[in-house]
């Protein structure tokens, strides 16, 4: 189409949502093309807006953002989604692989990171933080099952 | 015979639960410490650590909007305020949660909420960050979380306790027995509604849509 | 019929002190809570009161810069950029505080270990259980395997990570690029000497023979 990356965004904090959507925007080669405040919003935002790549923060309301991944694979597998975390939780990492997300990625990262982050999800890579990876590293107990 | 020896093994065994439950409280209280510390830590730094990324992500959009030149400046400047407010705000929240949390602090009442509800085995719902909650209805939206989270707790017999808050409003539902007799001696809902008429808010209480308890306290849009 | 009733009083007493004690038990459990809490507020202060003071500062002198005007904004410019960066790095050392509240367990770390390596396409040789390794030691040991690996996926550069361990060692080796210039403001490393000295344990780092970093803990044979 516009030959432009499309992009969803989905984060609770109405502040934080609104800021990374004007960071993106002074892209020329990426479009916020939804919003959305909750995890449970997430597959229909999808559907109708078609995005090429979900950034997906983890702890939202409804459902938190390693479940909407999971669902929104299902739902629509082209979409490449990248999970947006303030901490690396045990367990969040192993979630975030499990639901099929290509990019798990600070919340805080420098915005030249999270742009580059969009753009190679989008163009099939893989994109992991070390240092969140880490954060997460303890996995053990029960990853699956987060409350 | 036999009853004189009785009492004293009574006595005996008195002495040794006596030793017993001395240990049992010491373990109880270090386990109770390692809990609540993990607990009210990860709870507390959770709801700053969101608070600090907002700063950061804030500042980040700054920065590339004055690179990109004069025409972002002004919402340079707009985001640069915001960030100094929620700086404040995050500072003051810090200072109110070293003080002992005399004053009501909304980053530490939805920790404390957390705990609670957890405790008395009630689901819960809840938002992880309150930047978007000016500084003006911080405190008196604290207060009535901590009202409303208690009341669902003592009243609701609710299995989910889900709230939800914006700019000038905070709502706490439950899906429990909803509004009953209501109890004369009670003084929680009125002193929320006195402290939200000091701010020019309102509180608004009833049954829930699917049952259940519903509490809603709004404000005015602008200060 | 006296011993009798003493005997009964006694039983009554044991019925009584029991409640007592479980009710003091509770207490106890409260006050423990509520000390953490200071202490967890401390640490938050500590890790976040200066960075937010700061930051809050800069953001004023920013947000000023830019209102008067094109002269002022390229300091404005170098404003923004500092505060960005102190934000990140207090959330960093927010992130710190967390995770160092959470206590470890050998197993957990060993299977978060696992994927944590494989994400940062790191190829992990690790043991498959953790028997070997006293109970005394799991925790430590535990701190151990969260660092060095830790280490490894941030420094080395590393094709493999190959972790050891036995009843008295734990060792994480890599292939990567080996030490370093070291970091001055680095705790992580200072932080496992402190835990395994409290156990009479030492820490031992260098070059791995084929190259790379080799960590390795060693804690006494007897307890
Ligand atoms: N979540 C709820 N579910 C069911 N009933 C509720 C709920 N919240 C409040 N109520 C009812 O409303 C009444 C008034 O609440 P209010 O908080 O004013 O008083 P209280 O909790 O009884 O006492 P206190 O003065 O200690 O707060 C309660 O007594 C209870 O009957
Ligand atoms: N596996 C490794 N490969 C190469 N260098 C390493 C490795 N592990 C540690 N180092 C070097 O040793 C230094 C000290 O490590 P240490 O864990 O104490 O600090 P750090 O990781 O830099 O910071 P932190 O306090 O967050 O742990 C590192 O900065 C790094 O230069
Ligand atoms: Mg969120
Ligand atoms: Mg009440
Ligand atoms: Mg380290």
């Amino acid at each position: 189409m516009s030959g432009r990356i499309t992009v969803l965004l989905a984060d609770d904090q109405a502040l934080v949502r609104g800021a990374l959507a004007a960071m993106l925007g002074l892209e020329p080669d990426i479009e916020v093309v939804a919003q959305v405040g909750a995890g449970d919003e997430v597959v229909d935002a999808a559907l109708a807006a078609r995005p090429d790549v979900a950034l997906l923060d983890v702890q939202m309301p409804g459902i938190d953002g390693l479940a909407a991944a999971a669902r929104l694979r299902d739902a629509l597998p082209s979409c490449k989604v990248v999970i947006l975390t303030t901490f690396g939780r045990p367990g969040y990492l192993a979630r975030a692989m499990a639901a099929g997300a290509a990019g798990f990625v600070v919340k805080d990262a420098p915005p030249e990171q999270l742009v580059d982050a969009v753009r190679r999800v989008h163009a099939g890579l893989r994109v992991v933080d070390p240092a969140l990876a880490a954060e997460s590293l303890a996995s053990g107990a029960s990853p699956l099952t987060e409350r | 015979l036999g009853t004189l020896s009785l009492a004293m093994v009574a006595m005996n065994n008195m002495v040794q639960l006596n030793a017993r439950l001395r240990r049992a409280g010491d373990e109880i209280a270090r386990l109770a410490a390692v809990e609540e510390r993990a607990r009210v830590a990860r709870d507390l730094h959770d709801v700053l650590g969101h608070s600090l990324t907002t700063i950061t992500v804030k500042a980040g959009l700054a920065r590339r909007l004055l690179e990109t030149g004069p025409t972002g400046s002004e919402r340079a400047v707009a985001e640069v305020g915001d960030l100094e407010r929620l700086a404040r705000q995050a500072m003051t929240e810090v200072r109110a949660t070293v003080s002992g949390y005399r004053e009501a602090s909304l980053p530490a009442e939805l920790a404390g909420a957390r705990v609670a509800l957890d405790a008395a085995g009630i689901r819960a719902d809840l938002p992880h960050a309150v930047d978007d909650v000016p500084p003006r209805y911080q405190a008196v939206f604290a207060y009535v979380l901590r009202e409303g989270v208690t009341n669902v707790i003592r009243h609701s017999g609710a299995r989910t306790c889900r709230v939800r808050l914006g700019p000038t409003w905070l709502e706490v539902a439950d899906d429990g027995t909803g509004p009953g007799g209501g109890d004369r001696r009670s003084s929680g809902l009125a002193g929320l509604r006195e402290r939200l008429a000091a701010v020019g808010g309102t509180l608004a209480t009833g049954p829930a849509p699917g049952g259940g308890f519903v509490l809603r306290a709004s404000a005015p849009e602008a200060a």
